[in-house]
């Protein structure tokens, strides 16, 4: 039955159901039961925010603490999903990367072309990304486009709660290595999400509103920001149309391109840095295949080529806003 | 503002169909509204002179917003004007409803969901269709609660309910149904079935006469062998909104009607863990190479049981003419409406199903 | 098994195969690159044989090895095809990868072989991760990983060996000690060169053996085999290794100390030491040998006949084989 | 302080240190516990050696070379220490020598010691490395520290003892008598082949050398040892548990095991660190010098002091022969007694100090 749930009861719900239908799921990171080994009690963080609380009292050692050791834990994460297990490695924060990537890039992404098709990964990585937590530059990145950037790899980031609950289970029974990206700044947002195990496929972008002006192209909490954007255009008679991606890698590409052929403008918004980013990306292919359909320039709105700032005073401004987005548009609309 | 279904607390107002001034008869269609599930026009509860259009076209309101003003000439515009000023949306038991607005219950044929509406007057069951859930009756339930005692629920494998199913087929699901009378204690009621629903229901009458008050078929499976097989197949089979809309535009004949939280309702239904394999074995149960597998025209005729037939004229999945396959039964075919004639014609639908009910 | 030896004559012969088929693989491909018939860099573990077959005669195919960018000869002790090996090197369709991985990338899961691998030290992780699963799944095989002197200096070396001492992995890390790093000597490279002192630091035994002496290589793994399987948790295994060849195939191998290599070729040779044991003792003689090493030559010379008439990849095999499902 | 052993010394005495990197390195890491002393360990070791020959006016030392990081760390320390001021320690010179990593290493340096004129050679070691050593030594007296796995024959003493003793015996003339010892060895003779062991020869059934260290007693055959006390580790505690002998009698003992189900004697005994097995025994009794003993099994292989060495075979009759006096140890403990009577490290002034009590003074 469906009743609201917070994007991080969603997730925790979603590792409970797999763990209990898949004896091969275990799930490992830093601190994901919290305290193990420690006088004090056991499952005493459930992760650092708490997202897999409760876990441990239930599927015990198949959660595993591990120490602050990336490389090793990431890595053997990856080796354990070519033996046997599905494991749900929990990269705290997607900043950590740097300390573990070559596993990530080098083995599990090409493991499988390497070896001819022969081999099976299917590991995913819980990561939290995103700007607004007060985190500061190492703890704070939006780093999706690297890692679409890389053959193999799968990236997800979820805007909701119901969808990080279907693309978490998808992204579980995928036999692909899976880069599952959680804002952090979401983890409380409510939707409904139905009690039962169900699962979204990956490449499905996801209308969350129509309209027949514009188009809005995001993902993660700059969904939400658009949402609001549209709220904002719509008193002017602005009508525009969202597209939340869900999935990096693969891209709903064909969607965007549809919406775009049928408003004529685009608004790329992108929380990550502008060279490279998803919003570049976007942008890059709709021109090449929808330019007949374009009426104006598509615009992009991401985050400044700068390192997040620590200062709220900076921060809020580093993110990009309703306003932004609502300007971009604007301007798509000026004749 | 009306309130179309459990889960409606808003409705945007999208346009007048009639000017202030307008000599209103009931059943005319005065509005278009549509809700973030569907849009329809709005046809008049009470007769009376449009005297003032209250809310504008394109704005949001809540239930029970005053939109216009009826009133005789005689009354005077300073007196609406006060009117106006003085209403309030009524509270109404939202809140309480908003807790009661469904219950589940636990029968031998699993967890069933299920909506309970209206306090007096005869049980009336209504059972939804193939791949649909009791939300299927959001135009109905309310005005069929204000003479009856109604239940709607989601039968096996539909829903929230359990997505397994003991034994799919019509009879399976026919068990289902006495399964759920007797959890919530109804020794006999009206059945109302929607498509396969009427299958179910009618199945039930034959195995349970004694159970059973009066049968009301709505685009009935089960009355001939005929059914569209590419709804049935695009349905199971569709994984995508891009491939499961045109499928659903087979149901109604206003296309309008399939918007996307329509869709996007149905693919979050299709994609629960369960729901592919009851679909399929239903499917290839029921209809295997779009032919029906139970036909009970001949049955349900011998039951001699008040019964009503309606179809929407413009049906794409069961032939409107499979209402003429059973004698003795009242039937009514409904122009400007297709497969899902209850939502598209609701009134006219409910005026038609308490006729049969209340006899 | 006899009194003699730990092991019997079936098996005296059969790692006698193996160390010869690893040999004259790589010998060959030693001329055969020299003459320019392979594409990219080979790295060869000729003069190591000793230690993959002493180890790799305990394995089975439960029990999964990481191995490292010297990896053909592991590849071959692990029961790997050859003429799949030969097709791989050789860039063709009927590669062990389809021609995707090469020399570097070679790979069998079927028979617990992870794959060769390009960094450096990347082998320890996922090899502790095979162990894990073999732990949860309960399954009784092992993780291995192989490193040379050179890659344990790498962190994921060590985090490993802290992992499977907090978890107590059934995993065993060997590390191939032959003097260089590369070009680079041990002596400059590693601040105390005993990886079993790195080991001890984990809390993890370690044992240093001969590696050129097939027995001591096979007593020793063995037991740190054993003792990994029934539950005694990870062991490390030093093997001091002579490498004949070149860091890579066109190596000049200038940083090597004078007559360095003949005096291995000459004295320190594996499979010279293994005939002389056994044929002295009498347990085998020399004829035996001799044949095995005929069936090997022919063996060696049909993969690589079969390697040069098979087909190159398809310009349509570019891309598939990235991901399961996209 | 100024030492005065050196005052009276005209010769300039060179002291030769041998350091075995790799013992302690074998499988009874793995099933036995055993010790891991480790590389930064030996090499703190050889530091504190030379601090203490230094100190008692040793100028040079010659050391061999290894490849396994105790050179590196020695280095290193001589280097820091010298930016650091101090003139703590010797000049030290490594032996220009090839590296094998093996127990060769450990003879050809011994022997080119004896060649350069070394007065005395410290060794860090097992018995494995002590008996390298003496295979190569000749009459150059040696002093051990334990380092290695079983060490029956040499004790662990701080290093910095060692080298102060070594020093004085090198330095004080009159020192020689009291501070070299007399030791027996084993010498086994099989198809023309010598080879020696300090502590004890093992005989096993088994033909196969394997990882070299005996970790188990399955197919133990015979037993012979040039001392056996009961309070070591190893083999020779087997003998020693039986009927102890020390290191000063001129005999040694022999032991006949019996691996049947129902041996004439069980024995249980720690033959490495953490393993200790019931061995079933047939026999012992009295080796005596100079008496070559036949072995008894047709085929087998040897063990010498703890490490399967060689194998044998039928018609190869190996024969064990005890020889005492066979070579020097230094007693480091005679020597430090010795330097305190003679006030070898009192300072300049100690002359004139009338201790309450006067030494006993026999010189």
């Amino acid at each position: 039955m469906a009743r609201k749930l917070s994007m991080k009861d969603a997730i925790n719900e979603a590792l409970d159901q797999e763990m209990s239908r898949d004896p091969t799921v275990i799930v490992m990171g830093e601190d994901i039961v919290g305290g193990s080994g420690s006088p004090g009690e056991n499952d005493a963080w459930g992760g650092v925010l708490g997202v897999t609380k409760g876990l441990y009292a239930k599927h015990g050692d198949r959660l595993m603490d591990t120490p602050l050791s990336e490389s090793a834990y990431i890595g053997a994460a990856i080796g354990a999903s070519t033996c046997g297990l599905r494991p749900v490695a929990e990269l705290m924060f997607l900043d950590f990367m740097g300390v573990c990537f070559d596993q990530i890039f080098n083995q599990a992404a090409k493991f499988r072309y390497m070896f001819g098709g022969k081999a099976e990964t299917p590991v995913t990585i819980r990561a939290m990304v995103g700007a607004g937590f007060r985190a500061a530059a190492q703890h704070s990145q939006m780093l999706t486009p690297i890692f679409t950037h890389i053959p193999g790899l799968k990236v997800v980031c979820a805007s909701n709660a119901y969808d990080a609950k279907g693309l978490l289970i998808q992204s579980i029974r995928d036999n692909d290595p899976v880069i599952f990206c959680e804002h952090k700044n979401l983890y409380g947002h409510e939707t409904d999400v139905p009690e039962e195990s169900y699962t979204i496929p990956f490449a499905e972008a996801n209308i969350v509103r129509e309209g027949g002006d514009a188009t809005i192209v995001g993902y993660g909490l700059i969904v939400h920001r658009a949402q609001e954007a549209a709220d904002t255009l719509a008193k002017e008679g602005i009508d525009c149309e969202i597209v939340d991606l869900r999935t990096l890698s693969p891209i709903d590409i064909d969607s965007v391109v549809e919406s775009v052929e049928n408003t004529g403008r685009l608004v790329c918004v992108d929380e990550a840095n502008p060279r490279c980013s998803i919003a570049a990306d976007i942008t890059a292919t709709v021109s090449q295949q929808a330019f007949g359909a374009l009426k104006a320039a598509p615009q992009l709105v991401t985050a400044p080529h700068t390192p997040v700032p620590f200062s709220p005073a900076l921060e809020d401004i580093y993110i990009p806003s309703a306003a932004s987005i609502a300007d971009a548009v604007r301007k798509t609309m000026a004749p | 503002m009306p309130k179309w279904g459990l889960s409606m607390s808003e409705g945007i107002l999208v346009d007048w169909l009639v000017d202030e001034g307008t000599e209103i008869s009931v059943g005319d269609e005065i509005m278009e509204v549509e809700t973030d599930k569907i849009a329809s026009a709005v046809e008049a509860a009470d007769a009376g002179l449009l005297r003032r259009r209250v809310g504008e076209a394109g704005e949001v309101y809540p239930v029970r917003a005053l939109l216009g003003v009826l009133a005789p000439a005689s009354v005077g515009d300073a007196e609406i004007d006060a009117f106006i000023e003085a209403y309030e949306v009524p509270e109404g038991e939202d809140e309480g409803e908003a807790e009661a607005q469904y219950e589940f219950a636990d029968t031998v044929a699993g967890r069933l969901r299920y909506a309970r509406r209206g306090g007096d007057g005869p049980a009336v069951v209504l059972i939804h269709g193939f791949g649909g859930d009791l939300d299927n009756w959001l135009f109905n339930i309310d005005a069929l609660a204000q003479q009856a005692r109604v239940y709607a629920f989601d039968l096996p494998g539909h829903g929230q309910s359990t997505k397994s199913l003991e034994e799919a087929s019509i009879a399976g699901l026919a068990g289902a149904l006495g399964a759920f009378l007797d959890a919530v204690d109804v020794g006999s009621a009206h059945l109302v079935g929607h498509s396969m629903g009427a299958a179910v229901a009618a199945s039930f009458a034959g195995d349970s006469p004694g159970r059973v008050d009066s049968l009301s078929l709505i685009s009935a499976a089960g009355l001939g062998e005929e059914i569209n097989a590419d709804y049935i197949d695009g349905f199971v089979s569709a994984q995508s909104r891009r491939e499961l809309k045109p499928v659903l535009l087979h149901l109604f004949a206003d296309s309008s009607l399939v918007n996307r939280s329509l869709v996007d309702d149905l693919l979050k239904y299709k994609r629960i863990d369960g729901v592919q394999e009851a679909l399929q074995q239903l499917a290839a149960n029921l209809f295997p190479g779009g032919v029906q597998q139970t036909v009970l025209a001949e049955k349900i005729a011998a039951l001699g049981k008040p019964t009503l037939v309606v179809w929407g004229a413009e049906d794409q999945v069961i032939p409107a003419a499979h209402a003429h396959n059973l004698p003795g039964a009242t039937v009514e075919i409904i122009d400007g409406a297709g497969h899902m004639v209850q939502m598209e014609q609701a009134s006219r639908v409910n005026e038609l199903l308490l006729g049969n009910i209340l006899g | 098994m006899n009194d003699v030896f730990p092991l019997g004559k079936e098996d005296l012969l059969k790692a006698y195969r193996t160390m010869k088929t690893i040999r004259e693989f790589e010998e060959r491909l030693h001329v055969d690159f020299g003459r320019g018939d392979i594409p990219g860099f080979v790295h060869l573990y000729a003069g190591e044989e000793a230690a993959a077959t002493g180890i790799m005669m305990h394995l089975n195919d439960k029990d999964r090895i990481a191995s490292t960018h010297r990896g053909h000869g592991h590849c071959i002790a692990k029961g790997v095809d050859i003429n799949a090996m030969m097709g791989e090197i050789y860039g063709k369709s009927t590669g062990a990868c389809h021609g995707k991985g090469g020399s570097m990338h070679i790979a069998d899961l079927s028979k617990g072989m992870m794959g060769a691998n390009g960094i450096l030290g990347a082998g320890s992780p996922l090899a502790c991760g095979a162990a894990l699963a073999a732990q949860k799944l309960g399954h009784g095989g092992i993780g291995m990983s192989f490193t040379g002197d050179g890659a344990s200096n790498q962190g994921t070396f060590l985090e490993s060996l802290n992992l499977a001492a907090i978890w107590n992995l059934p995993m065993v890390f060997v590390v191939e000690n032959n003097g260089y790093a590369e070009s680079t000597s041990v002596d400059y490279a590693t601040a105390v060169d005993s990886y079993v002192d790195r080991a001890a630091g984990f809390g993890v035994p370690g044992v240093t053996v001969d590696g050129t002496d097939f027995f001591a290589v096979h007593e020793a793994a063995g037991e740190v085999i054993r003792r990994a399987r029934e539950g005694g948790g990870p062991s490390l295994l030093e093997c001091k290794m002579i490498r004949f060849f070149g860091h890579f195939e066109g190596d000049a191998q200038t940083y090597r100390a004078e007559g360095e290599t003949e005096d291995n070729r000459s004295n320190r040779d594996c499979l010279k030491q293994f005939r002389a044991r056994v044929t002295e003792a009498g347990v085998i003689d020399a004829g035996a040998l001799d044949a095995i090493d005929g069936e090997v030559m022919a063996a060696i010379d049909n993969a690589v006949e079969q390697a040069i008439a098979a087909p190159l990849p398809g310009a349509a095999d570019l891309t598939t084989d990235v991901y399961v499902s996209y | 302080m100024r030492a005065r052993g050196p005052a009276v010394s005209t010769a300039k005495p060179v002291v030769g240190i041998i350091a075995n990197p790799v013992s302690a390195r074998d499988i009874r890491r793995i099933v036995a516990y055993a010790g891991n002393m480790q590389i930064t360990d030996r090499a703190n070791i050889v530091l504190r050696l030379l601090a203490g020959l230094g100190a008692v006016g040793i100028e040079r030392v010659l050391v061999m070379p290894e490849n396994s990081g105790i050179r590196q760390h020695v280095v290193r320390g001589l280097e820091r220490s010298g930016n650091l001021g101090e003139a703590r320690f010797p000049k030290v010179e490594y032996l220009d020598m090839a590296v094998t990593t093996s127990t060769g290493d450990s003879v050809a340096a011994a022997r080119r010691m004896r060649e350069a004129g070394v007065a005395a050679i410290i060794v860090l070691g097992g018995d494995g490395t002590h008996r390298a050593v003496v295979s190569a030594c000749g009459d150059i007296p040696i002093a051990g520290v334990s380092t290695g796995t079983n060490n029956a024959f040499p004790r662990f003493q701080e290093p910095t003892t060692v080298g102060m003793a070594v020093g004085l015996a090198v330095t004080d003339p009159e020192l020689g008598e009291v501070a070299f010892r007399g030791n027996k060895l084993l010498e086994v003779e099989v198809a023309g082949r010598r080879e020696i062991a300090l502590v004890d020869v093992a005989v096993v059934a088994e033909r196969y050398i394997g990882a070299r260290a005996l970790w188990h007693t399955r197919n133990f055959q015979e037993l012979f040892v040039t001392f056996a006390e009961a309070e070591v580790i190893g083999m020779s505690v087997i003998a020693g548990l039986l009927d102890p002998v020390d290191r000063a009698t001129p005999e040694g003992r022999h032991v006949r095991f019996d691996n049947s189900d129902d041996p004439a004697c069980r024995l249980r005994a720690p033959i490495a660190p953490g393993v200790v097995e019931t061995i079933g025994i047939e026999s012992w009794g009295a080796l005596l010098p100079d008496t070559p003993c036949p072995v008894g099994p047709e085929q087998g292989s040897i063990a010498f002091d703890g490490e399967r060495e060689l194998s044998f075979s039928t018609g190869d009759h190996p024969t064990v022969t005890l020889r005492t006096d066979a070579f020097r140890t230094i007693d480091v403990s005679a020597c430090m007694h010795y330097g305190a009577r003679k006030r070898l490290l009192h300072g300049e002034r100690a002359e004139h100090i009338t201790p309450a009590t006067q030494p006993e003074d026999s010189a």
